[in-house]
């Protein structure tokens, strides 16, 4: 194990975790009645656990690896039954747990004028989500992570069921069965993989360890039960008829929570827990994944343009960009897992914001129909900018942080069409009997998927993702349009206000963030670097394998095969002219065609024909690597 | 100055301007936010000609600058900087934009001197300044298009700047949105270069990757991805099938017709082809498409021009036509021309379109050149300025759109590469622009005879009004009429030697490889010839029918063929088929999947329906639990039984 | 002799007992209470048999006595009129009831026992008694029950002490 | 042979209790009789019991055969308390009224 060799270190992430918790708890005891000083302390407690996790921050060491193993905090909790409480981050995580953090402020902000009845209740329900949300963050206990994990589901409940809308109940108990029942599903998974080692451990890194032993059958029944779990989480289509329900009825923080964590919980679980877990069945179930997204995508984005309410159309652009996201994932390139957690925190960012927004209008005019409003750029210039600025990043414009995210998660979805892959995923025979027919469609005979067909599908997937950039625009300016433009008719709208101070304090930091990922992601990309790379490579080792047998030499940028400068032109390094080897000037082989050649071995090695444009004779540094390629195997 | 604070001011310059006037949009004086916008960009201007200066003292193989601000994306085999990079061309486009930029500043200073939007204006213009010098000095693909939706998004906050008309909100969420459907091709190309390119987009290195490796990249690949750019390049230009949105975004301030819809934004997809003249070499095939679809939407838009009424959609279907010329240059591969006749364009096409502003400007909004005329007497500037830019576009001898029009029909017809199946295709390219020059000319002399001469027809109580624009508005004229006489002299062919040819001839030196001239020299003249009759022919016949003793003819033939007129007038009508075929369509997809997919099917049979089952189910075995204790017991003891029974087997 | 004694207790007990559920005499719950304890005194008589003395002793004291004291107590303080007692009905549960009842589970048994037919158990009119002859004696259930069995007896005392109390919050008016 | 009494006797003799008590539980509505037809039903069980010690000759069955007689007057007590208490409310002792299953 080990774990007592972990080196004792203020319990950072505990302190962060429970902060809001123990907020909770003190709050019990300030009286009712005094709604200032009850506001003045959840925001002081939320503040305090943003500045708080702003050491974690500091504290993270982007260059270490490992499976949320920073920072951690062990205890032995329940002995008997092998139980630990065990907390850690890694750069996967580290930006979800700051985006909560970060939201947890705001969201108490956001919310200062607008509940009217039950405030203690209120900002007690949002500080225990809070915890639950930073403890499934970070847990790193499969039991620990299923306790948060239900943790968050009761003040949601609450939230949406007390402070809600007209029909808050049924949108309150929509969601919580429609949640319930899948996190039931998992947590069959979680028993049965501890079941199934022995009883010995609900840890993840040990269970990744043994999850070797699974078989490809068992690996596939499991990821479907998370899978069912984190895809209602997400939503994925066609679990997501949840969210607009609930989303309309919440109240601003709750929608705002929602949105902006919540929603992250299941891509984050299919990260987290169905990559490294389960990796054979995401391979095999990924085109399926891809395809439920990109449906959603599409779905979701054509859905919200024809909502009347603005509300249930961000609700809708919210399944459309998880969507984006569940592509990145199930693309598994570095380029498009990055991507995809990036989107997360835009996603956060701009749907919470945007989310806010509507609260401001609703606050005051208490209708969230769009044809309600019309005109409100000229009435309240200041909300008009911050909800362009929102409305601009969640539409992926360059220079935003919606752009990062998306284009990496459709660029390096692309960039699967063109890695090639070893054509096996599972063991040989494992799969064959259950999926037979299904299989011979999507893989080839040998139960792998063919380099082909993966180049198709996530180039296919990364071409229609595409599309949701622009239905993204249509239905996103649509609402723009209508709400803020035009002539200002109705007579309520000519007394908003604009943004106050206090308003300020919630929308500039969003707008900040919003240009801050849009213009340096390097920031944020780079903690979470080195968390993904080992991921990726983990679900599809055969990246690694090409990456190790290249010569780091020839990894440089460096095109030009002349590096003297003395080659007059720019000839073939393959094949250099005559007059260049005459004068005996050497040429290396760039890279790019270094990756061409790779996937000319590959395709020979499987036997499948990859339309190449010309036949070449392997150079001698490739022949040697391909060698070395199928001894390290 | 450092190259990187050169480079990087000349870009950074007016986005300073953008944010302090969009900060304190409604804080600072007029005569502040003026400065502030209008010497931005003017000192970005002179920074423009100290690069090109710089560039110019370069030897001529080696003319780049580069520029690294920082590491933007590096992630997997992704790294992308934020760099910029000026080389001929490059620093061509730099110079159109800040200098005819610059002119558009002042001359908005005046024009729109009454608004109350004032800095905010200011603001988006400057914003634009930034966004299309990011796109044309960005040293990678990923800066460009971070520059290319830039200037999308400020032409969708101009076209709506007055947002309260519900039409011109439209019509700018119409042009975001048909640029984007560009845009998305344009990502989907990005996406599949990447992987051919290694994760790297810098130009410099696509240059050497092309031009090294023909040999490697799957040819297929290539020309999808060239096909992919060309799209996108048809959404930000306005070639057909995307046009659709330049005419409607006349809606947004003259002065922005002029800088954003003619001289500079919708230039980008050329200039975007030009810069990846060395992959496009690699696709001939798609050149071929691109030189087709700038033929036919030259052609197309000038016979829509022919009969509009309005004076900025008579130009704004004028800017299509003539960005079909440069097409249809840059799909012969004369990448030169195409660039030459970007720059006349830019210099003529803004002149007129600040020439309308002044008429309109005047005339307080009204833009039916029905009710003008006879404007030549109270605006002469205007009318002199206008008249000029009038020859320039439309070919009259010695005029800058002479010279550069002559140079892409010479081309056309001279020109041949790999993608052309038979070398007619030029031939036949020709031709087309041939007609579209002659329609050229025609409606633009209809539209100054029509505005400027003869006797004016509005109402009376307006004509007293009628008053030359301040000198800040006329400066910008005169300054632009005579780019657009002397534009044409930097190309002009004395004893072999072409200013702009030479000029930008080592970053076209890849692209033009391939292209190779059919027929001698001395066929220029001849093509010369064609089309100064040509142009005269037009011109001749604009001064019969709205001058000389024809002006009943119009009115006749539009009572002699009304359908065709109406289906003309009415642009072909392509508006309301796009409405039907696309729009229509994914609204019927959206109200489909909302009522009956999701509503329905998902909502109500898929989750309530669960629900129901399940409370059927509790409703049926509830049933069992009646509270009734014997029957309790008898289930019990059948159960007992049972049990008793398969135990003791 | 034994089996001769079984069989008229036996056959007492099960007549009686069959008038406590069925009781010939009418619906009046005093019948079957009356033939209740007639069962119990026969099925003491067999406890006899049984050599199970304490437990016979017993019956008669705690159940007899006591729990049908009680019995006649509530029959008498409720004081049932023949409307308030009612016709029997019979319904479909009940015949499925009888039917499994006399068929499914008496059968069952039956063929259980006759399956397991095991040794006679010597009663102690003969010869050949228990091996301890004090068997079934208060000497000798008591010592179980103090030392073996104290725990369950001291639990049955609690349960005793909330039936007591159960029964005075259930049965009272108002506490 | 006739002082001898074989063992299945006594346990026909507690089935056959055990029946009529059940069949009694199943049948009457008078919750009265209900309840003595229980009371017979423990009783079998109790002669089952005693039988079954005898058999062992060991008197724990005794023993439980004493703790099932103490059980039995708990629920006497408290069952007969609630009929009581029932009886107030409804007026009828009869079972089959009695399905509501809370008050």
């Amino acid at each position: 194990m080990g774990l007592e060799q972990i080196p004792s270190h203020f319990p950072i992430l505990t302190l962060v975790t429970f902060l809001p918790l123990a907020g909770a708890l003190a709050m019990l005891v300030i009286p009712k009645a005094n709604e200032g000083v009850l506001k003045g302390f959840a925001l002081g407690t939320t503040t305090l656990t943003f500045v708080a996790s702003l050491f974690i921050l500091r504290k993270f060491d982007p260059s270490l690896g490992g499976i949320q193993a920073q920072l951690a905090d062990y205890a032995s909790w329940l002995k008997f039954f092998q139980i630990r409480y065990f907390l850690g981050i890694d750069g996967i995580s580290l930006w979800l747990v700051m985006l909560t953090t970060f939201l947890g402020p705001i969201v108490i902000l956001s919310s200062y004028t607008a509940i009217k009845q039950r405030l203690k209740e209120f900002l007690i329900a949002l500080l225990v989500l809070q915890t639950g949300m930073l403890g499934a963050f970070t847990a790193l206990d499969l039991f620990l992570f299923y306790i948060f994990w239900e943790l968050m589901l009761i003040p949601m409940y609450l939230l949406i069921g007390i402070w809600g809308g007209k029909d808050r109940i049924y949108a309150t108990v929509k969601f919580f069965i429609y949640t319930m029942a899948g996190s039931v599903l998992m947590l069959v998974g979680i028993l049965y993989l501890y079941v199934k080692f022995g009883g010995e451990t609900f840890l993840l890194p040990d269970l990744i360890k043994k999850a070797g032993e699974l078989s490809v059958v068992e690996q596939t029944w499991l990821f479907i039960g998370f899978g069912i779990a984190f895809a209602i989480k997400v939503p994925l289509f066609p679990f997501h008829t949840w969210l607009p329900d609930a989303h309309t009825e919440a109240p601003t923080a709750g929608s705002v929570v929602l949105a902006g964590v919540l929603l992250k919980l299941g891509t984050y679980g299919f990260v987290r827990f169905g990559m490294p877990l389960f990796p054979d069945a995401l391979r095999m179930l990924a085109p399926v994944i891809m395809a439920l997204s990109v449906w959603g995508i599409i779905y979701g984005a054509a859905i919200s343009w024809v909502q009347k309410d603005v509300k249930r159309l961000v609700a809708y652009s919210s399944v459309s960009h998880l969507g984006f996201v569940m592509v990145g994932v199930a693309a598994m390139t570095e380029e498009a897992l990055t991507g995809a957690i990036l989107q997360m925190v835009n996603h956060g960012i701009c749907t919470g914001g945007l989310f806010i927004a509507i609260g401001f209008l609703y606050e005051q005019r208490h209708t969230r129909l769009i044809e309600d409003f019309g005109g409100l750029a000229k009435q309240i210039p200041k909300f008009a900018v911050f909800l362009m600025i929102l409305t601009l990043g969640s539409i992926g414009l360059p220079g935003t942080n919606g752009f990062i995210g998306e284009f990496l998660i459709i660029a390096g979805t692309f960039q699967g069409t063109f890695t090639p892959r070893a054509p096996v995923i599972g063991r040989p025979g494992d799969f064959v009997d259950m999926a037979q027919p299904f299989a011979h469609g999507l893989f080839g005979s040998d139960g792998g998927m063919s380099v082909f067909t993966f180049k198709i599908i996530s180039g296919v997937a990364g071409g229609l993702a595409a599309l949701g950039v622009l239905l993204g625009a249509i239905y996103m300016l649509s609402m723009y349009r209508r709400v803020m433009f035009g002539p200002l008719r109705s007579r309520a709208n000519r007394e908003l206000r604009d943004l106050n101070l206090r308003d300020m304090f919630v929308a500039v930091p969003l707008v900040l963030l919003v240009f801050w990922i849009g213009l340096y992601p390097n920031f944020f990309i780079g903690k979470m670097r080195k968390s993904v790379s080992e991921l990726t490579e983990y679900v599809r080792p055969e990246v690694r394998r090409r990456a190790d047998s290249l010569d780091p030499g020839l990894l440089r940028r460096t095109l030009c095969a002349d590096l003297s400068g003395k080659c007059p032109a720019e000839c073939n390094p393959v094949n250099p002219s005559k007059a260049c080897i005459k004068k005996g000037i050497k040429h290396r082989v760039p890279r790019v065609t270094m990756r061409t050649l790779h996937m000319m071995v590959d395709a020979e090695r499987s036997h499948r024909r990859i339309r190449l444009p010309l036949r070449l004779e392997l150079p001698k540094a490739l022949r040697t690597t391909r060698t070395t390629r199928k001894g390290g195997k | 100055m450092s190259n990187t604070a050169l480079l990087s001011s000349i870009v950074l310059l007016p986005l300073l301007g953008a944010l302090i006037n969009g900060l304190f949009a409604g804080r600072l004086p007029r005569r502040v936010v003026e400065v502030i916008a209008c010497s931005t960009v003017i000192v970005s201007f002179l920074f423009s000609l100290k690069a090109f200066l710089q560039l110019m003292a370069l030897p001529v193989g080696a003319r780049e600058i580069h520029a690294h601000l920082y590491n933007w994306v590096a992630v997997g085999n992704f790294r992308f900087d934020v760099a910029f990079y000026l080389d001929p061309l490059s620093s061509m486009m730099s110079l159109i934009i800040t200098g005819v930029g610059g002119l558009i500043h002042v001359y908005s200073a005046g024009y729109m001197s009454h608004d109350p939007s004032y800095g905010r204006y200011f603001s988006y213009l400057n914003l634009f300044t930034f966004s299309m010098l990011s796109l044309v000095l960005g040293n990678n693909i990923l800066l460009m298009f971070l520059g290319w939706e830039g200037v999308g998004l400020c032409s969708y906050l101009l076209i709506g700047f007055w947002f309260t008309d519900v039409q011109k909100a439209k019509a700018g969420k119409k042009a975001f949105i048909v640029n984007r459907i560009g845009d998305l091709a344009f990502i989907v190309g990005v996406g599949l270069l990447l992987g051919l390119a290694d994760g790297n987009l810098d130009f410099t290195y696509l240059r050497k990757v092309t031009a090294l490796r023909t040999l490697y990249l799957d040819p297929m690949m290539v020309k999808g991805i060239c096909l992919a750019f060309f799209i996108g390049a048809t959404g930000k230009s306005a070639q057909i099938p995307l046009y659709v949105w330049l005419p409607d975004a006349m809606a947004g301030p003259t002065p922005v017709s002029a800088l954003i819809h003619a001289a500079t934004m919708v230039t980008a997809g050329i200039y975007m082809i030009a810069r990846l003249n060395f992959m496009y070499a690699l696709a001939p095939e798609v050149l071929t498409l691109i030189a087709g679809v700038g033929a036919a939407t030259a052609l197309f838009a000038a016979t829509i021009g022919i009969v509009q009424r309005d004076i900025k959609k008579v130009l704004a279907y004028s800017t299509v036509s003539q960005l079909g010329y440069m097409f249809l240059a840059v799909g012969m591969g004369a990448y030169t021309a195409a660039m030459f006749h970007l720059m006349t364009h830019a210099f003529f096409k803004a002149c007129l379109f600040l020439g309308s502003g002044s008429v309109i400007h005047s005339l307080h909004g009204e833009q039916d050149i029905i009710k003008m005329g006879g404007l030549r007497k109270k605006m002469p500037v205007t009318a002199l300025t206008f008249l000029t830019a009038t020859m320039a576009i439309s070919g009259v001898p010695l005029f800058a759109g002479f010279f550069s029009k002559d140079e892409i029909l010479w081309k056309a017809f001279t020109n041949a590469h790999a993608g052309m199946t038979t070398v007619y295709w030029g031939k036949i390219f020709f031709v087309v622009g041939l007609i579209a020059a002659l329609c050229t000319a025609f409606y633009m002399f209809r539209l100054y005879f029509l505005t400027f001469e003869g006797e004016y027809r509005g109402p009376k109580e307006t004509e007293k009004t009628i008053h030359e624009s301040p000198v800040s508005m006329t400066l910008a004229l005169v300054v632009l009429a005579f780019l657009s006489v002397v534009g044409g002299y930097v190309q002009i062919g004395f004893a072999h030697v072409h200013l702009l040819e030479d000029w930008l001839a080592p970053v076209f030196a890849v692209g033009s490889l391939n292209v190779v001239e059919t027929m001698g020299h001395s066929w220029e003249y001849a093509t010369m010839a064609m089309s100064v009759a040509i142009a005269g022919v037009g011109i001749g016949a604009a001064y019969y029918l709205y001058m000389g003793a024809g002006t009943k003819i119009p009115a006749r033939m539009m009572e002699a063929a009304p359908r065709l007129y109406n289906f003309v007038w009415n642009k072909y009508k392509i508006d309301e088929l796009y409405q039907v075929v696309f729009v229509g369509t994914y609204r019927s997809f959206a109200h489909f999947s909302h009522r009956f997919a999701d509503a329905f099917v998902i909502d109500f049979l898929g989750v309530r329906g669960t629900g129901a089952l399940a409370q059927g189910i509790g409703r049926v075995i509830g049933r069992l639990q009646n509270g009734d204790v014997q029957r309790y017991l008898v289930v019990f003891v059948v159960g007992l039984t049972l049990i008793l029974y398969l135990w003791l087997q | 002799m034994a089996l001769i004694l079984f069989f008229v207790f036996a056959i007492a007990a099960v007549l009686s007992g069959i008038c406590v559920a069925f009781s010939p005499f009418g619906n009046n719950p005093v019948y079957s209470a009356i033939a209740l304890i007639m069962t119990l005194f026969f099925l003491a008589c067999e406890f006899v048999l049984l050599h199970a003395t304490f437990i016979a002793v017993l019956q008669i004291l705690v159940y007899a006595g006591a729990i049908m004291v009680l019995f006649t107590f509530v029959i008498m303080l409720l004081n049932l009129s023949k409307e308030e007692i009612g016709e029997e009905r019979l319904t479909l549960t009940k015949v499925v009831g009888l039917v499994v009842v006399l068929i499914g589970l008496t059968y069952q048994i039956g063929r259980v026992i006759w399956a397991h037919k095991v040794a006679p158990v010597t009663l102690h009119l003969t010869d050949g008694g228990p091996s301890n002859p004090a068997f079934g004696t208060i000497q000798d259930v008591g010592v179980k029950l103090f030392q073996d069995f104290l725990v369950p007896f001291e639990v049955t005392s609690i349960l005793l002490l909330v039936a007591i109390v159960g029964a005075v919050v259930l049965a009272k008016r108002k506490i | 042979m006739i002082n001898t009494i074989p063992i299945h006797y006594f346990l026909l003799l507690s089935a056959m209790l055990f029946t009529i008590g059940m069949l009694g539980v199943i049948f009457r509505r008078n919750a009265l009789i209900v309840f003595m037809s229980i009371e017979l039903m423990l009783n079998a069980v109790n002669l089952t019991l005693v039988t079954f010690s005898r058999f062992r000759g060991d008197s724990s069955g005794h023993v439980i055969a004493f703790l099932v007689m103490a059980v039995a007057a708990a629920e006497a007590a408290v069952g007969l308390a609630i009929i009581i208490n029932i009886f107030r409310h409804k007026k009828v002792v009869n079972i089959d009224t009695m399905d509501r299953m809370k008050y």
